[in-house]
């Protein structure tokens, strides 16, 4: 059983500096073009204290509350692959000399970064990355100095977005583990449980005292609270065999008549990890650097064959992405990649929505 | 399907070696082998591919493109690769001096699983630069102990004079293997046979379709009619293997650009059994 | 030292401003200067050499009689010709003339339209003779036309990335300005390039990059209208410096028979 | 009987667009000289009407690549008039900047690459480079900075997004303006080098009797401003602008030309015109530095426009520079506003000279009607007066050399034929 903790809303600036001490650079929950953004903070006044967020499909809208909470919204546009998995990555150098060539590994060391405000659904979201990254045959060694120099902060979600269906897809809205603390907010402060010795290392200087019974019930009910507001749900029961029995389903056409094939679904999302590596070379070829960035199966270039794409309209696009994310995905990883942010749904230009297009492709034909 | 059994090491994901050409050997039209040595001879040392396995090639500036190794090495520690100019990467190789350097990673992918093929029937089918592969295979066969109930080859071309590696052909027939080729377009003086790769499945003697094995790569079109026409012929389904190609950018199963339904092609194959692809090869653009 | 690559840029009916994106890359064009020779560039160098030229740049539209024959010149005196820029790849904004009443129009701008010589349509240079390859913008990217001429040099098939602006806007961190803040944007329709720089300043993108590669814009326009946008207001949107790129031309026609027949409809 | 000999010289370059320029002579005496512009229409101010108001400074900014941000100023401004919209200070400011980078950009552009190169007799700033590397680089240097004011606050540097009808779509954070200090610091004193440098070049002596208009400002050097002061005469308001210059067409040019009215004169418009009228306002440094260069105030020759142009730069640095010292970002980046029929009209500097915006919009935002008056166009009737009496010592000379020394005070004006020109030859029709 971890350890919980209490602390006042008015000394979460002590945290934060106990955070900031220990050499972290804190990465939080910001405002920044309408909308709640994951950027770097200098004190508690940089987060957005008072707010919360409107989705719908295709829609956000940052609302003011007026009331002194700090955590009264969903995940917005950005996700913490930002930082752990970045969408420029400088891969390596090549320098060409009268002998040949000379190759340049880029190392990144990984940022102390750490993470305020990581929801449940991320945390999952992180694991799955992890798989990808690290525990397939090759490991991403910048991933992992970037992941292991990272500390987490998670914060158990009380009011859900109409986009979340992190119940369904079994990840939330509760964090449970992958977290090295994690907050509840509560009417008048924080529980914290500590969920790893480096999580407990950093409080104990704090003397913070336990949580009271009373505490730890109020932070059930939140939890409870946040599960019944989520009305979303995508049927989960054999999906993987559902879906990769409809690969020719009419309706795939259907949603490619809406869908933009713009990648805004995939960039949005956080387990998402397909790149592309690019050459970027001095006037005289003389100096290579090897650029690596997000790229998306919805870029007709990303299956090219021989100068034509595999998948050469969108509605195989958008089946590839579909059927990849949660179906071959349990056998590539072992789970779904989905983990029921809603970030797709909401971030759509075109407010296409996965959980009722998979409803729609799991109908039989006509 | 057996994994990449290539050691993944840390930091090994993207980690280039410097080669030299040291040799070039034209084949056919646009179509040439290389032999390359590692400037670190320690790296060469170490480095063992197995056929079927391919290296990222890299010249800074153009990309990298996958090439399968298309001979074995192990006196020299040199790698060989049979290249098509197909395209920035491929035509810059073309452009190499002897003596000039670019970058390679690898081997990578998981080769043919020719241990698992003793005392069988082998038949080798390669369209075009598919060869390629093919040829690795070819070269193990020759210098590697193991033993085999037969070898067959069938390779098909457009014309005559492309025709990949005709003039080691009596070499490989000389070693006991069979031979035989086909082409779309004969041109004067051609004997042979005209038609598809498949058709020369029909000719071959068979005495034991379920202790045949059938290692095909090609055009995905020649590949899927070889299957039937081995299918035909009583071999069993898992006892067929294709190489196949996707686009690849990082050749380690992080950039997703290879995938074909649940698999990367770049460590889950290239190799695959045909009942592992079948049907997903049917559906078109997946 | 290999011979000098022999560049040579021409311009029709445009505003410079390509042209002068290659002047901006202040960085590297002495450096330029040493692997390539401006065998014709009028507005850099007084030094003009006959052709054959091995890259040529054009800038800028065909819309006046001389034109038409002036390209065909250029053309057969070139090995490599790239157009750059909406003018050169789409007609650019003079295409707007192209539904209208030429004869109107002449008269609108000129006291005596007879003094001048114009034809009644602004077309991309790929109409009238061959082009290896087009470079979109409006204006195009300084990195994009120095990277063009770095393929030509070092014998690179051209190729630049043809995907949407969405992703340019997500690898920057910029929030959707159509999802959070309700603007039309063309960014999902439009090819990459510029940098995603209207969202970046908070507005939408209006397409000076031209339609990407398959790009679905009936997808968006219903969506705008079904969220409440009229036709009206749409059409700009397309028919604005990519007028002529036939999927935008396309559906500002679309959008412009719809205007009417809503208008007929409230009468 | 007289012979006629025509004479055909190199295209006219080192010039944005292309033009022609024909002289014909009759036994040695200058009968007609005609800047030919074939400019192919584009007929902006024909497509103009019916677009919603908030397109005109996109649209109009392709008129020209050179100077996109004029266009966008003077049409901003003026539709601002019609609507009646106060801009405040601390945006005004922000579009101050922003004009100063392209003032930077243009000027150091026509001084380094431009018109530089003639008074060494190179073809083009490239070749100067390998003679003057220093001198070059240091242009292009100051060239860049002005490039990258406009890139943070709109950008790009050609055709930047950001400005809008009520202000900007985005104020930059401080941060943005605080990081282009440095090098705007060092680009002050840059331009101060590079104008005593242009202040040594040996200027062809050729004074001119100029009726010179620009905006003129009390105490601000002009950019923005609603008065316009000619040396010949009254100074007007903007709103009088038809009044007193018009445009008209000759068959020779696709580009209308422009003149007084009344006196049916040509005038002169750009650096030489607000230098003369406004170095007062000068910044301290572009002040000073004015007194010292070599030249007479007022300044009436045309060669030595470039120094002009030098002495403007310093005092854009210094402006931009005062500006990001003082910036706090604005509580709203721009004004909300109704559209509402109305007519406006305005001017703003473009870095070759005046540029008049006019327009005509209906209740719902349409514009009904629009009339864009360039300065090339204000200065064309001028350029061919100075043609006309710069040439009779020289036709001794070669006609190559003739052509030559032509070019070389058409380039000192800077003209900006390129609201799109056609081709551009020279030539010279001698009738003996
Ligand atoms: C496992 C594996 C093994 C392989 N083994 C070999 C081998 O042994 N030998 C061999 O020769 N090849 C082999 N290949 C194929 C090789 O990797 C590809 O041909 C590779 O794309 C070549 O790279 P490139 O940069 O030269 O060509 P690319 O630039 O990738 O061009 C490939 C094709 O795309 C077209 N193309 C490129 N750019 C454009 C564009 N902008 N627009 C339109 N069309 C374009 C080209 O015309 C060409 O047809 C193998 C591939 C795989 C996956
Ligand atoms: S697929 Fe959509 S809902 Fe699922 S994890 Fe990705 S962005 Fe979130
Ligand atoms: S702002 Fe426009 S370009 Fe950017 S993501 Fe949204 S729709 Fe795409
Ligand atoms: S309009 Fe679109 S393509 Fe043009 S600059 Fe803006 S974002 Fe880029």
């Amino acid at each position: 059983m971890n350890d919980f903790r209490y602390f006042r809303i008015d000394q979460f600036p002590e945290f934060l500096k106990q955070l900031m001490q220990s050499g972290y650079r804190v990465i939080a929950p910001t405002i920044d073009q309408e909308a709640i953004v994951y950027a770097e903070i200098q004190s508690i006044d940089d987060m957005p204290q008072g707010y919360t967020d409107e989705q719908k499909p295709g829609y956000y809208r940052l609302q003011h509350t007026g009331n002194q909470r700090f955590f009264d919204y969903a995940v917005g546009p950005h996700s913490w692959k930002r930082y752990l998995f970045p969408p420029l990555q400088l891969i390596s150098t090549s320098i060409k000399s009268q002998d040949g060539w000379t190759f340049e590994d880029h190392v990144d060391e990984g940022e102390p970064y750490a993470f305020l405000g990581v929801r449940a659904c991320e945390l999952a979201a992180m694991r799955i990355q992890d798989r990808v990254f690290l525990e397939g045959s090759y490991v991403d060694t910048n991933y992992q100095n970037r992941r292991n120099a990272s500390f987490i902060v998670a914060v158990n979600c009380a009011v859900p977005s109409a986009n979340c269906f992190c119940t369904s897809m079994n990840t939330g809205p509760k964090c449970k583990s992958g977290f090295d603390i994690a907050l509840t907010e509560l009417s008048d402060g924080f529980l914290m449980e500590i969920g790893s010795s480096l999580g407990n290392e950093m409080v104990t200087p704090l003397g913070f005292p336990s949580a009271t019974e009373e505490q730890l019930t109020e932070s059930e009910s939140i939890s409870d609270h946040a599960t019944e507001q989520i009305k979303k749900t995508m049927d989960t029961t054999d999906l993987r065999n559902r879906l990769m029995g409809q690969l020719e389903h009419s309706h795939w056409k259907e949603v490619a008549d809406r869908c933009l094939s713009c990648t805004n679904c995939t960039m949005v999302c956080p387990t998402c990890f397909c790149s592309h590596v690019e050459e970027v070379p001095d006037l005289n070829q003389e100096r290579v650097d090897r650029r690596k960035s997000w790229d998306s199966c919805f870029n007709p270039g990303f299956s090219k064959l021989h100068g034509t794409p595999v998948r050469n309209d969108t509605r195989s696009r958008y089946r590839q992405w579909l059927t990849h994310k949660l179906a071959t995905w349990h056998d590539q990883f072992g789970e779904s990649g989905c983990v029921g942010c809603g970030r797709c749904i909401t971030w759509c230009p075109v407010g296409i929505d996965l959980t009722v297009e998979v409803a729609a492709l799991c109908e039989e034909e006509p | 399907m057996t994994q990449g059994t290539s050691a993944p090491t840390a930091n090994s994901a993207w980690k280039l070696h410097e080669i030299r050409l040291v040799s070039r050997k034209k084949e056919i039209p646009i179509v040439e082998t290389f032999e390359f040595e590692f400037v670190d001879s320690a790296v060469g040392q170490q480095y063992v591919a197995r056929a079927g396995q391919f290296n990222m090639l890299y010249i800074p500036g153009y990309g990298e493109a996958a090439i399968s190794t298309s001979g074995v090495s192990q006196n020299t520690g040199n790698i060989v690769h049979t290249i098509r100019q197909a395209g920035n990467v491929t035509n810059a190789i073309f452009r190499l001096e002897l003596g000039q350097t670019l970058g390679c990673r690898g081997p990578y992918g998981n080769g043919w699983p020719l241990r698992d093929f003793e005392e069988k029937h082998l038949i080798l089918i390669g369209g075009g630069i598919g060869m390629a592969p093919l040829r690795s295979v070819i070269e193990s066969l020759r210098q590697s102990g193991w033993s085999f109930s037969k070898v067959t080859i069938l390779i098909g071309g457009r014309s005559p004079d492309s025709l990949l590696y005709s003039a080691e052909y009596d070499q490989w027939r000389s070693s006991g293997f069979e031979v035989l080729t086909t082409v779309d377009h004969s041109t004067t003086g051609w004997q042979g046979n005209i038609g598809v790769v498949p058709s020369l499945l029909d000719r071959i003697e068979l005495s034991d379709p379920n202790a045949a094995i059938v290692m095909c790569c090609g055009p995905e079109v020649m590949m899927n009619y070889s299957a039937l026409a081995a299918i035909e012929r009583g071999i069993p389904e898992d006892q067929i293997f294709f190489s196949l190609e996707r686009h690849m950018n990082c050749a380690i199963g992080h950039c997703g650009r290879c995938q074909l339904g649940s698999y990367f092609l770049c460590t889950n194959g290239p190799v695959f059994r045909y009942n592992q692809v079948k049907e997903l090869m049917k559906i078109p653009e997946l | 030292m290999p011979e000098k690559l022999r560049l040579g840029i021409f311009k029709f009916a445009s505003c410079d401003g390509c042209q002068l994106s290659l002047l901006n890359a202040e960085e590297e064009l002495l450096e330029l200067a040493e692997l390539v020779e401006f065998a014709h560039f009028p507005e850099a160098s007084s030094r003009i050499e006959s052709g054959p030229y091995d890259l040529v740049l054009i800038e800028g539209s065909i819309s006046t009689p001389n034109d038409l024959d002036h390209i065909q010149k250029i053309r057969r005196q070139t090995d490599t010709l790239v157009t750059i820029g909406a003018c050169a790849t789409a007609g650019g904004i003079q295409a707007l003339r192209n539904g209208a009443n030429h004869d109107e129009f002449m008269k609108l701008v000129y006291p005596h339209p007879e003094f001048v010589q114009s034809l009644a349509t602004s077309t991309p240079i790929s109409n009238h003779v061959s082009v290896d390859f087009e470079l979109r913008g409006c204006p195009v990217d300084t990195g994009q036309l120095l990277q063009i001429i770095s393929d030509k040099l070092h014998h690179r098939k051209f190729s630049v990335p043809d995907h949407s602006v969405c992703r340019d806007c997500k690898l920057q961190n910029i929030v959707c300005v159509s999802v959070a803040r309700g603007i039309p944007c063309l960014g999902p329709l439009t090819q990459a390039g510029c940098g995603a720089i209207c969202p970046r300043f908070h507005r939408g993108c209006y397409g000076c990059f031209g339609p990407c590669h398959q790009t679905n814009t009936d997808g968006l326009t219903d969506w705008l209208i079904k969220d409440g946008h009229s036709s009206a207001e749409l059409i700009p949107l397309f028919l604005n410096v990519n007028a002529e790129a036939p999927e935008f031309a396309r559906t500002g026609a679309q959008l412009m028979r719809q205007d009417s027949a809503e208008g007929e409809s409230h009468e | 009987m007289s012979e006629s000999r025509t004479i055909r010289v190199g295209a006219l370059t080192r010039v944005e667009g292309e033009g022609a320029l024909h002289v014909s002579l009759n036994n040695n005496v200058i009968d007609r000289v005609e800047l030919n512009i074939y400019e192919p229409p584009r007929f902006f101010e024909a497509f103009l009407r019916g677009r919603p108001l908030e397109d005109v400074p996109d649209l109009t900014a392709r008129i020209c690549g050179i100077c996109p941000v004029a266009y966008q100023m003077s049409s901003a401004c003026a539709i601002e008039a019609a609507l009646e919209i106060e801009i405040p200070n601390e945006i005004h400011q922000l579009r101050k900047l922003l004009y100063c980078g392209e003032w930077i950009e243009s000027h150091c552009l026509h001084m380094h690459l431009l018109q530089a190169p003639d008074f060494f007799g190179y073809s083009s700033g490239l070749e100067l480079g390998k003679h003057f590397p220093d001198e070059v680089k240091r242009g292009l240097r100051l060239k860049k900075i002005g490039n990258q004011i406009l890139e943070v606050l709109g950008g790009r540097s050609v055709h930047p997004v950001n400005v809008c009808i009520g202000g900007f779509y985005r104020t930059p954070v401080p941060d943005e303006l605080q990081n282009l200090i440095p090098e705007l610091e060092w680009g002050l004193q840059a331009a101060i080098e590079t104008t005593h440098w242009i202040s040594g070049f040996d200027f062809p002596d050729f004074v001119r009797d100029y009726d010179l208009i620009s905006i003129s400002n009390s105490s601000d050097y002009p950019w923005f401003g609603v008065t316009m002061a000619s040396s010949k005469g009254e100074s007007f308001d903007v709103k009088e602008y038809e009044q007193v210059i018009c445009e008209y067409q000759v068959p020779h040019s696709t580009a209308l030309q422009a003149q007084k009215i009344e006196s049916r004169t040509s005038c002169l418009f750009g650096p030489l015109a607000r230098i003369n009228h406004s170095r007062d306002n000068f910044h301290p440094n572009a002040r000073k530095l004015a007194d010292r260069v070599n030249t007479q105030w007022p300044c009436n020759n045309p060669f030595q426009s470039i120094l002009a142009r030098g002495l403007e730069v310093v005092h854009a640095f210094e402006e931009a520079l005062e500006i990001c010292r003082n910036y706090q970002r604005p509580s709203e980046s721009r004004i909300p506003y109704q559209p509402r029929a109305g007519v406006g009209m305005a001017a703003t500097e473009a870095p070759r000279g005046t540029l008049f915006h006019h327009y005509e919009i209906d209740d719902a935002g349409l514009i009904q009607h629009a009339t864009i008056i360039p300065p090339t166009s204000q200065n064309q009737k001028q350029i061919e007066n100075d043609l006309r009496d710069y040439l009779p010592p020289l036709l001794s000379m070669e006609d190559d050399q003739v052509a030559q020394a032509c070019e070389r005070l058409i380039r000192s004006y800077d003209p900006c034929i390129s609201c799109a020109t056609h081709f551009l030859k020279l030539s010279i029709e001698r009738v003996e």
